[in-house]
């Protein structure tokens, strides 16, 4: 038997496959057996309750899709009473993924979602700092050193910051996320995208911009995971354009410990029970016991020097 | 009151047995029905049909063919399910890229599809009289309420309005199924919402409606929630949003109701698609 | 007849489809007549010889592609003596496009440039800054202004400043190259990206990182030329996944006033002479007498007040 | 020294008449030459067909079918050009999404193809011995400079190299066209650097040989290169490089080569794929 369990800055999962925060939820429920995956990421709750944006909310554009759903939030309230009890009946590990406004906001609501049930809490830092100039924490290492000193203090769970791939700067964020007191690191959000229909001329989504997933942003987030990977000591968990099997074993290969899916699962709801199964063949036909053994195994010697002056492609 | 047929997929959270199958069906045929609908039957296992009902939806995996290349799901209502037969069955029309993919399917292939998704009609114990009201590819989702109700063995009025006489459809499926059947048109100018008004009063005045039901249009939804209000007629009315899930995760596919005073958002494929008529926003 | 003419910071263009630097050289004359386009953009030289990466240089990711050429180059002399010449021949203005390791050596490069039968010159300021920390110029906004002087300084001939998506200041970056002298902007240059193949556990490209270019960049980069043409007042040339005329009516509608191709040549080297011919189509099917009139047409009222304080996807 | 058919198509770069081409072509056959390579035929105006050269190739734009979605082109070898006939054949070898996608084409079906590109062989007027050494796929480069040959009245010996007699291809093709043909393999232990030596080593001493002819591989460019050298026999080796492309524009497809003592970099697509047997560098 092949050993697919990893280890996240001391949380145990049993396999490496894990939900993508908002293209996940109880409903999935009804399509399988939730206990199959590695561990629950809920979608990001803000404290209070938000609307979220105008529709459309989404549009696909070449074999990918943009978003702007915007964090429609029922309030930590009814995350606290409602959400968290229906993953309880489940032995996977919760994960809350919140937001905030201001750092405050955010490190006080880390601090609320601190409860029995939840075993990490994964920190949408992508998410547009109002205090400064509504720039995402997560876009600079000093605004993304501050807000994870503030969430560090608000709980002892793990916490795991989430990246955006909208910056120019991914090694120095990542450092600055883990100096701050990261415990992993999940590598990215969406790529900041727009789309427009040429007969009305009007922007596709309702929000006029949104973000880019699915296959077409695997190239840019593999390369955050591989930067992430190499310039900290943390956990990495891999996120963007995964739909195979492959997929995953190129994460781990650069370096990142787990996985999350995301948009492939709007395509195929069952895709990562697959990916699971797929992964036990894949190891088993190379002879490989653990999953971990996969885990920063790229071979790059020759080139990994380059790479620490490369920031922008020429 | 009891109500039957509403049983929500997803009514048991705990039940370990999924509610919502992703399945490949192979297909039976895929023919044009008039210029701008094609009907696709599906072969189905008899156990996924006897689980759907009728305002319920699939969520389509449409193929990469003939140069179209569609990324998200397609949701398409259930326009008709029979166990029986082991057959499932979609009304659609081609309007863009996935929908034109649906097109290129041959007899013997397969669909990939998720569902049955959705909250369905209901049609309370003592309703005996439904008006359903119905235009263009609106009846691909009332032609299942319609089979439900008459083994029910209630009365139906169905009025079936579209562009010109050419375009109706299932105007004989709903006459084997015991409705009366009003047909009105554009072309004859009988289609007009004043004029329907006036059909429906009369419906009223003659017979009695305990319920109506519609889908998708914005000025069908502003004269039965008048006509509602006035005469005390419950209703409901399946919304159309765009999808990406399909089951409830994503929060793309919400749209504003009135509940209590307050605009909430909710989620047409889960709250919905089927709504209460009073509660639905005119847009 | 409709005009397809535009004017890019007072050069005349008889159309607004032009090459992308890189992608274009004087060997598409075998295909067809050079004249039909509306500039003639060269690939980046640098003052000196440069060998370029090593090889693989290119990689396919699911339906675009990644490249680490690199700026293989054969310094000025032998561009000014032979590429110039050549296009000479031709009476489609010409743009070249430069490049330089320090703000010195590239304002030197671009004096040196600035000859007859150059009409405007093209930065490439997408490129590392090996004074500074390796990043690219355009990555932050300070050090695109003091690269945009010093080369303002340099020329008369009109200055293309080329950004960079790898940046999480587009807004920003556009107006420091706008204040630093800049009389256009080229939105963008390629995403910093990464492939492996699982087989052999190396990265797909030589030099390990390379750039995402093609269809999946599109909604990023209409983004940024979106982002530009409202945060600065000179011309922005759209650039990313453009193949058909479809894609130019969306960079136009956006606000951006002529387009560059870059991948779709691959694929299909007469693209260009096609989406003229389309450009054409489509504006006598529409009853719109001049391209111009497409220009930033996009109908966005009510959302543009988002935007100014949207950096990051949610 | 006169040199034939050695018309770069780029040449003349002041022609407003373009030297390469992009057309769709007519599927004629698509078909299995044994269990790894595969020939197929396109119908081609003769225009086209008289610009082509041995040792140029076509950057083909494979089709998006049976699940293969490749982006870029490929470059194959032109395996023969017939203004006759008006077909223009290639020898492919299915390895990946690429030529697994070519492998679906149907008769009837078109390919879009972009050619003829590159820089043939040369055969020099006073050259009348040639050596064709060749193994796999390389067979498909190397065959219509044998038809060329034969058309300039050289004599010729194939060397044709497998992994096993059932795989061994053309070699009728060869003589047919009047070759002298010997066969190697590695299940008969024939094919190894020492034996080829020896075999070739055998021509010169017998014959003389006035040139040598190889693709790919870097074992026989090593012994050619030191055959070469001992002997004064010039050569020509077609070379491969992952292409982008094509025409010259990218500089994807760079390789090493020596020249007058320092290394250079030459674009395989533009200054090859055909290259001096003594500036091309071993791997
Ligand atoms: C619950 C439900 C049931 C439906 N039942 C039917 C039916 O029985 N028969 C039928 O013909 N159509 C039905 N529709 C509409 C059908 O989903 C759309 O026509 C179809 O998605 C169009 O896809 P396309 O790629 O052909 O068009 P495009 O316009 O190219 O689609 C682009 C995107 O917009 C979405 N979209 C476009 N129109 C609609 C729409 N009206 N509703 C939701 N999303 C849309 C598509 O799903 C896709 O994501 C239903 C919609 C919903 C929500
Ligand atoms: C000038 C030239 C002539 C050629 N002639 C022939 C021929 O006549 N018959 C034949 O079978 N093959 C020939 N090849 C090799 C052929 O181009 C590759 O086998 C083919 O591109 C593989 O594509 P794929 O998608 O099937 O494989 P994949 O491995 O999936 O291809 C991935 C990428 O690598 C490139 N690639 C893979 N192998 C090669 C290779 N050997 N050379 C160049 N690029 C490669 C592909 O083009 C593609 O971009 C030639 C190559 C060159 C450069
Ligand atoms: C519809 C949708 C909603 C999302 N909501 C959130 C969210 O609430 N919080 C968050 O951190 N990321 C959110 N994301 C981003 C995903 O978690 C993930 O980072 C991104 O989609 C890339 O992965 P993918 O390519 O596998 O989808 C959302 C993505 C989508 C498509
Ligand atoms: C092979 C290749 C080489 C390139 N070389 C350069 C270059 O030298 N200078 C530059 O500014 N951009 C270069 N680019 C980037 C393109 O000019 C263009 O910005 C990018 O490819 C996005 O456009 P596209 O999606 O249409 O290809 C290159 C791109 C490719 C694919
Ligand atoms: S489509 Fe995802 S929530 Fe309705
Ligand atoms: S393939 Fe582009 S230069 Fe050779």
């Amino acid at each position: 038997m092949v050993d697919l369990s990893v280890n996240i800055a001391g949380l145990k999962l049993k396999n490496p496959i894990m939900p993508a925060s908002g293209t996940f939820s109880e409903d999935l429920a009804d399509v399988f057996d939730l206990d199959k995956l590695g561990a629950h990421v809920t979608k990001t709750i803000t404290k209070g309750w938000r609307d979220g944006n105008p529709t459309p909310r989404v549009c696909e554009v070449g074999g990918s899709m943009l978003n702007s759903i915007g964090i429609p939030s029922k309030g930590s309230r009814y995350f606290l009473d409602n959400v968290v009890p229906f993953y309880q009946a489940y032995k996977t590990p919760l994960v809350v993924s919140i937001s905030g406004n201001t750092a405050d906001e955010f490190a006080a609501l880390c601090s609320e979602v601190s409860v029995d049930g939840v075993e990490a809490i994964e920190v949408n830092i992508s998410c547009p700092n109002i205090e400064e100039d509504g720039k995402a924490f997560a876009i600079r290492p000093s605004s993304t050193y501050e807000v994870m000193r503030k969430l560090r203090k608000a709980t002892k769970l793990p916490l795991w910051a989430k990246l955006t791939p909208n910056t120019g700067e991914t090694p120095d964020v990542a450092r600055a996320a883990e100096e701050g007191g990261a415990d992993a690191l999940v590598v990215a959000n969406t790529v900041l995208s727009m789309a427009i229909d040429i007969r009305s001329r009007r922007p596709k989504l309702g929000n006029l911009l949104g973000g880019l997933s699915g296959p077409s942003i695997k190239p840019i987030t593999l390369r955050m995971a591989y930067q992430c990977a190499k310039a900290t000591n943390i956990p990495v968990i891999g996120c963007g354009g995964i739909s195979t099997v492959e997929d995953v074993i190129e994460y781990l290969m650069v370096g990142a410990s787990a996985v999350q899916v995301g948009t492939a699962t709007f395509i195929n709801p069952t895709v990562m029970v697959s990916i699971i199964d797929d992964l036990k063949k894949y190891l088993t036909a190379e002879g490989i016991s653990s999953v971990r053994d996969l885990i920063g195994t790229i071979i790059d010697e020759e080139q990994e020097d380059r790479v620490v002056f490369m920031e922008a492609a020429p | 009151m009891t109500r039957v047929h509403v049983m929500h997929a997803n009514s048991n959270r705990d039940q370990k047995v999924a509610g919502v199958s992703e399945l490949d069906l192979r297909i039976k045929s895929n023919e044009p029905v008039n210029g701008e609908y094609r009907k696709l039957v599906l072969d189905a296992p008899v156990e996924l049909l006897e689980r759907c009902h009728a305002g319920q939806f699939f969520h389509l995996l449409c193929p990469h063919i003939g140069g179209e290349a569609p990324y998200l799901r397609r949701p398409m209502s259930i326009y008709g399910f029979y166990p029986e037969l082991g057959e499932l069955h979609f009304l659609y029309k081609v309007t863009g890229e996935g929908t034109r993919a649906l097109g290129f399917l041959e007899e013997g292939g397969t669909l990939n599809v998720l569902g049955p998704l959705g909250k369905p009609f209901a049609i309370e114990a003592n309703w005996n009289h439904l008006v359903l009201l119905a235009r263009g590819v609106g009846l691909a989702t009332l032609a299942p309420l319609a089979l439900e109700a008459r083994r029910l063995n209630k009365r139906m009025t169905v009025i079936c309005s579209a562009r010109s006489p050419e375009l109706l459809m299932s105007v004989d499926y709903f006459k084997d199924l015991g409705a009366r059947v009003i047909t009105v048109t554009d072309s004859e100018g009988t289609s007009a919402t004043s004029n329907l008004e006036t059909i429906i009063e009369g419906l009223i005045a003659d017979d009695g409606v305990d319920a109506f039901y519609t889908c998708g249009s914005n000025r069908m939804l502003k004269l039965l929630q008048q006509l509602g209000r006035r005469h005390d007629v419950p209703g409901q009315i399946a919304l159309e949003q765009q999808m990406a899930c399909g089951l409830g995760m994503c929060y793309c596919c919400v749209r504003p109701f009135q509940k209590n005073d307050k605009v909430v958002q909710l989620r047409v494929c889960r709250e919905g698609p089927v709504f209460d008529i009073q509660e639905a926003m005119t847009w």
